[in-house]
């Protein structure tokens, strides 16, 4: 295998920084909200980082389903990467939904159906990504994680409706909502913007995680033909009179 | 020899080796019951609170040791005993389903004997039983399929059993759900339908997901 | 007529290389005796044959068909594999054991008690194999050989814990198998015992076939 | 040899396992903690409430998990196990104390995991940590020494695993008082000694009954 | 010196008779050799010298003690036995099983990977046990012999799944054990390697020794 196939690409970290900074100052720009003041900013990163985490989890199960259909190892690249970035959106979720739990509702955490799944999905795809540490064969680590990545999609629909099921503190949709969005124009407008800003972020995160991923195999690969130890050689001939 | 017959010798072997080891029946059914009886001295005992209370314990006690029961064997089974099963030739998919359907009859027995252990102890008195038995079947035949496939999963090495709780518990939830939803809403006379169908059809989809899986899955291992 | 064709087969533990390149053919008629010191990967090698045992490198035929396909879900009723460690289930009885594997291959169940009664265990049948001594379990695993009569035999130290008549059992079991056209791996350290029984012997050293 | 070493041999042995097989650390912590988030979903999610039986569904977990816990090497152990470590001449009762004290210190971080869960999930407000910190200490010992006398009388064949439940249950029923009461009182900033005395009492019974029977436990087998 | 003295000893499982009054004296010196079918009694014999296996009547003295006593937590110490399935922790490195043992009975932990060394698997003392082939795992049993020097050895089956060159080991620990006044009993179906090695032989039938 050539190192020429992995040509390390910059252009990723560039599209990641710009959005991120354009996001920012849109956030820090728009007009607060009146009830919440400039708490709301949060929103701009809180809602777009969660729904990011449905996007990822959503192409994490169809790079599942793909792989277990086509048996090739790109899906289950795709699944993998996508399944480690929208873990770490989703920590962003939670990370600052509990900043700003913190002042709203007067505390970190509450046992708020939303915030309870949001938690139990972030661990479900935290046992996906240690499945994957289960074995080094990449054919069994692709199947046996696949399973579960189909599987463990059911989550999205559970966060997103929780709140409905079950009346809790969070904010129930506001912007989902079918007779439109119940928030000031201004405010949708940024929101949007973000939600593009991040989408475009989880592009380029997905290209470099890729990247990462392919190398990672090769590694393995280049393990696990290369001549290893040999495992007979351990045991030799005992040589009991050495003790006496 | 037909699909049927596979899943059958499989289920009256896990029936029989559960009729001797008596594991669910001597440990994990007392132990359950036991959990029931202690959460109102837990909790103190406040009649309002645990009639509130009772069908959601119930509930959290059947997951918890639907599981248990689910993963019981395949932590226990030993290389030979692998290897023997393999070596019949058995389809992987039957062996999935009859491994699933005796769990199905235990947690079944689990939870009528727990039910009535809560009916006893919070009188949460259960109203239309027809909802009620198909609540408590798919309940259990969902949790015994995925903790079977999740079984399957990790069937691999220790290192792998760490991860059956994350597999299962959270997959559980949208039976966890349905099934309290369902209780809930005839208790208040709402239609119950909608869960009983979200039940029906994560179980579909696990039957299903477990099937295609059996092979690949064996394969690994 | 072929059984067995490895060609240049490899098995790695991740690393670890616990078999290289190994070549062996085995067609019906042969007892193919294999000695090694310990760890030179002899269980590791019938686990191959035996289609148990993933290969990582090579190309394996057993009983015509590539391993690694499903199409071994049709030959492995053929084979009959004695590994080191029983494949019982302590809890239940011999007996049960053996109508176990005769129901899950659609045999007779009375084939189970008669199989017991060949190996001379008749008399145990109904007791709980964790009640039984170790050549006992040993020669029920021999029992379920009698009752499947497969094609291919896969012995790993088939005479050890085994007393003088259950090895006589257990050559007959070879000869017989040979006598239908089939044929046997044997595994073992008693060089004496399976030189006599082999037509063919190989010795494994450090995972490679010499 | 003395026996403070006969019985660190034993703990470094428990711990070294569970750090290889993570059992207790990746299968039984996460079902834990996972329980714990689910009992909102299922009782319906009611701030009273939960404040109210947040503690009393922390203990009744550690509770049942803490018995698993103990008990959880015995079920493993082979004949072959057994009688090695018989043939180190080992004093039974250094046994059952080194492998109480690993049980002990599993639980203990098992306690302090689910605690902070429970007080991020419940919002109950810990006072008097010298207290709390007793309690846990109390509690874990208790759930060890028991889970691990009781798997003591199973490892003396099958028939007897019958007996385990019917035996934690009643001991653990004033592990279980104690601790939820004397929280509660602390809660109510009224004295919590007479409980804090009720579990050690429990404590020192169960050594005093674990080293004592630890010999002719042994023998049976 | 008497090691082991068996007078009239029967041991039961519930109406089962396994043993029935087994009369043994093993002296200093001695490496008695025992034979017998499956399931006749031999390794339930070697476990209550070891003092593993209640007795139900007769008279047993064990290095001078009564096993039935709480005395014999003095004597276990010096019984080395090694039985039909390895008692070593699969999740543990065989290193890490030897140094549990040497640290039970107060040794240097040193000396494990030594007698490790002495039973030719040094190479693989940091590999875990269940990644060990078979026979590896009995050699690791019989370092644990090695580490130890017990007076009294106990050997269900000492040559089975052992190649070789650790046969010679396993004959030269019992040479130096009668050396150092020490005393073997050897159960076995492999009756030319146990004459050889044996100063006397039993038969043992139905559970009663001939
Ligand atoms: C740890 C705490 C929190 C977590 C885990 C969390 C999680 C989530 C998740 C997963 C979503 C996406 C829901 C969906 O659209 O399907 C969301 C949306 C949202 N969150 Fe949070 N959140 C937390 C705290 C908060 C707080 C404190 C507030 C404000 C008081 C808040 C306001 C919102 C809003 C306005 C939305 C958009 C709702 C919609 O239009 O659908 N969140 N949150
Ligand atoms: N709990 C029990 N109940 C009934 N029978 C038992 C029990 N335990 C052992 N036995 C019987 O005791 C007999 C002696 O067993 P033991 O293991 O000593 O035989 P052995 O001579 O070592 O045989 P082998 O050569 O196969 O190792 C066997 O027939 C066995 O079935
Ligand atoms: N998962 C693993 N990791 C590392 N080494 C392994 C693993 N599995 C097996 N091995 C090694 O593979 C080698 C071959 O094992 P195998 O059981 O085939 O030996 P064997 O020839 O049967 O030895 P024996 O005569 O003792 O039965 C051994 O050295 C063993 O330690
Ligand atoms: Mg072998
Ligand atoms: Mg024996």
């Amino acid at each position: 295998m050539t190192t020429t196939e992995h040509r390390v690409s910059v252009w990723p970290w560039v599209v990641m920084a710009v959005a991120g900074l354009v996001t920012f100052v849109a956030a820090m720009t728009v007009s607060p909200d009146v009830v919440q003041g400039q708490l709301s900013r949060i929103m701009y990163v809180h809602v777009p980082s969660a729904w990011l985490a449905y996007l990822a989890f959503g192409v994490t199960m169809l790079g599942s389903a793909m792989y277990l259909w086509k048996k090739t190892l790109t899906w289950d690249r795709i699944a993998l990467a996508s399944a480690e970035i929208g873990v770490v959106f989703t920590g962003l979720a939670i990370g600052l939904g509990m900043i700003w739990a913190k002042p709203t509702w007067g505390m970190w955490w509450t046992w708020d159906a939303r915030l309870t799944l949001t938690a139990i999905m972030f661990f479900v795809y935290l046992g996906y990504l240690a499945l994957r540490r289960t074995t080094d064969d990449l054919h069994a680590r692709a199947k046996r994680s696949a399973i579960l990545g189909v599987l463990a999609v059911v989550q999205i629909p559970l966060v997103h409706f929780s709140v409905i099921w079950w009346r809790g503190l969070h904010q129930a949709p506001t912007i989902g909502k079918p007779e439109g969005p119940s928030m000031d124009t201004s405010m949708v407008v940024t929101l949007l913007i973000a939600v593009f800003m991040f989408t475009t972020m989880y592009v380029a995160m997905m290209f470099k995680r890729i990247e990462l991923a392919k190398l990672e195999d090769a590694v393995l690969v280049a393990e696990q033909t290369s001549s290893g130890p040999v495992a007979g050689e351990a045991v030799s001939a005992p040589d009991l009179m050495r003790g006496s | 020899m037909s699909f049927f017959h596979q899943v059958m010798t499989i289920t009256r072997r896990d029936l029989l080796r559960e009729r001797r080891s008596g594991e669910v029946l001597w440990v994990t059914l007392p132990f359950g019951a036991i959990a029931l009886l202690l959460v109102p001295l837990a909790i103190g005992t406040d009649a309002p609170t645990l009639t509130k209370i009772g069908p959601g314990m119930f509930w959290i006690i059947v997951m918890l040791f639907g599981v248990l029961i689910a993963i019981r064997q395949t932590n226990a089974e030993t290389t030979a005993q692998r290897d023997l099963v393999a070596l019949t030739g058995l389809d992987p998919a039957a062996i999935y389903v009859g491994k699933s359907l005796a769990s199905f009859l235990l947690l079944l027995v689990f939870e009528l004997v727990l039910g009535i252990v809560t009916i006893a102890l919070y009188d949460v008195a259960p109203s239309d039983l027809g909802v009620l038995l198909a609540v408590f079947v798919l309940a259990a035949g969902g949790l015994s399929l995925l903790g079977t496939l999740a079984a399957g999963i990790v069937a691999t090495g220790q290192s792998a059993t760490a991860l059956v709780p994350l597999l299962v518990a959270p997959l559980s939830v949208p039976l966890l759900l349905g099934a309290t939803q369902a209780l809930e809403a005839i208790q208040l006379s709402r239609s119950s339908l909608s869960w009983v169908l979200l039940m029906t059809i994560v179980v579909l989809l696990l039957a299903v997901a477990g099937v295609l899986s059996a092979r690949p899955l064996q394969e690994t291992t | 007529m072929t059984l067995v064709d490895l060609d240049k087969v490899s098995v790695r533990a991740g690393a670890v290389r616990i078999l290289q390149d190994v070549s062996l053919t085995v067609s019906s008629g042969d007892a193919v005796g294999i000695f090694g010191a310990n760890g030179a990967g002899k269980t590791t090698l019938l686990r191959l044959i035996a289609t148990l045992q993933p290969s990582a490198g090579g190309a394996c035929s057993i009983l015509g068909i590539d391993p690694s396909t499903a199409e071994r879900y049709d030959v492995r009723h053929r084979i009959g594999y004695v590994g080191h460690a029983p494949g019982l289930y302590p809890e239940l009885t011999l007996l049960e054991n053996l109508e176990f594997v005769a129901d899950a291959r659609g045999i007779d169940k009375a084939m189970a008690g008669e199989a017991l009664g060949l190996v001379g265990l008749s008399g145990a049948a109904g007791r709980r194999t964790d009640h039984c001594s170790h050549g006992m379990q040993r020669r029920a695993e021999f029992a379920r050989i009698v009752m499947l009569e497969p094609e291919l035999l896969l012995l790993d130290e088939p005479h050890s814990a085994l007393d003088a008549d259950a090895i006589d059992l257990v050559d007959g079991l070879v000869h017989r198998t040979l006598d239908r056209g089939g044929a046997a791996v044997l595994v073992s350290h008693d060089r004496d015992r399976v030189n006599s029984l082999a037509t063919r012997t190989h010795e494994i050293k450090n995972g490679t076939l010499l």
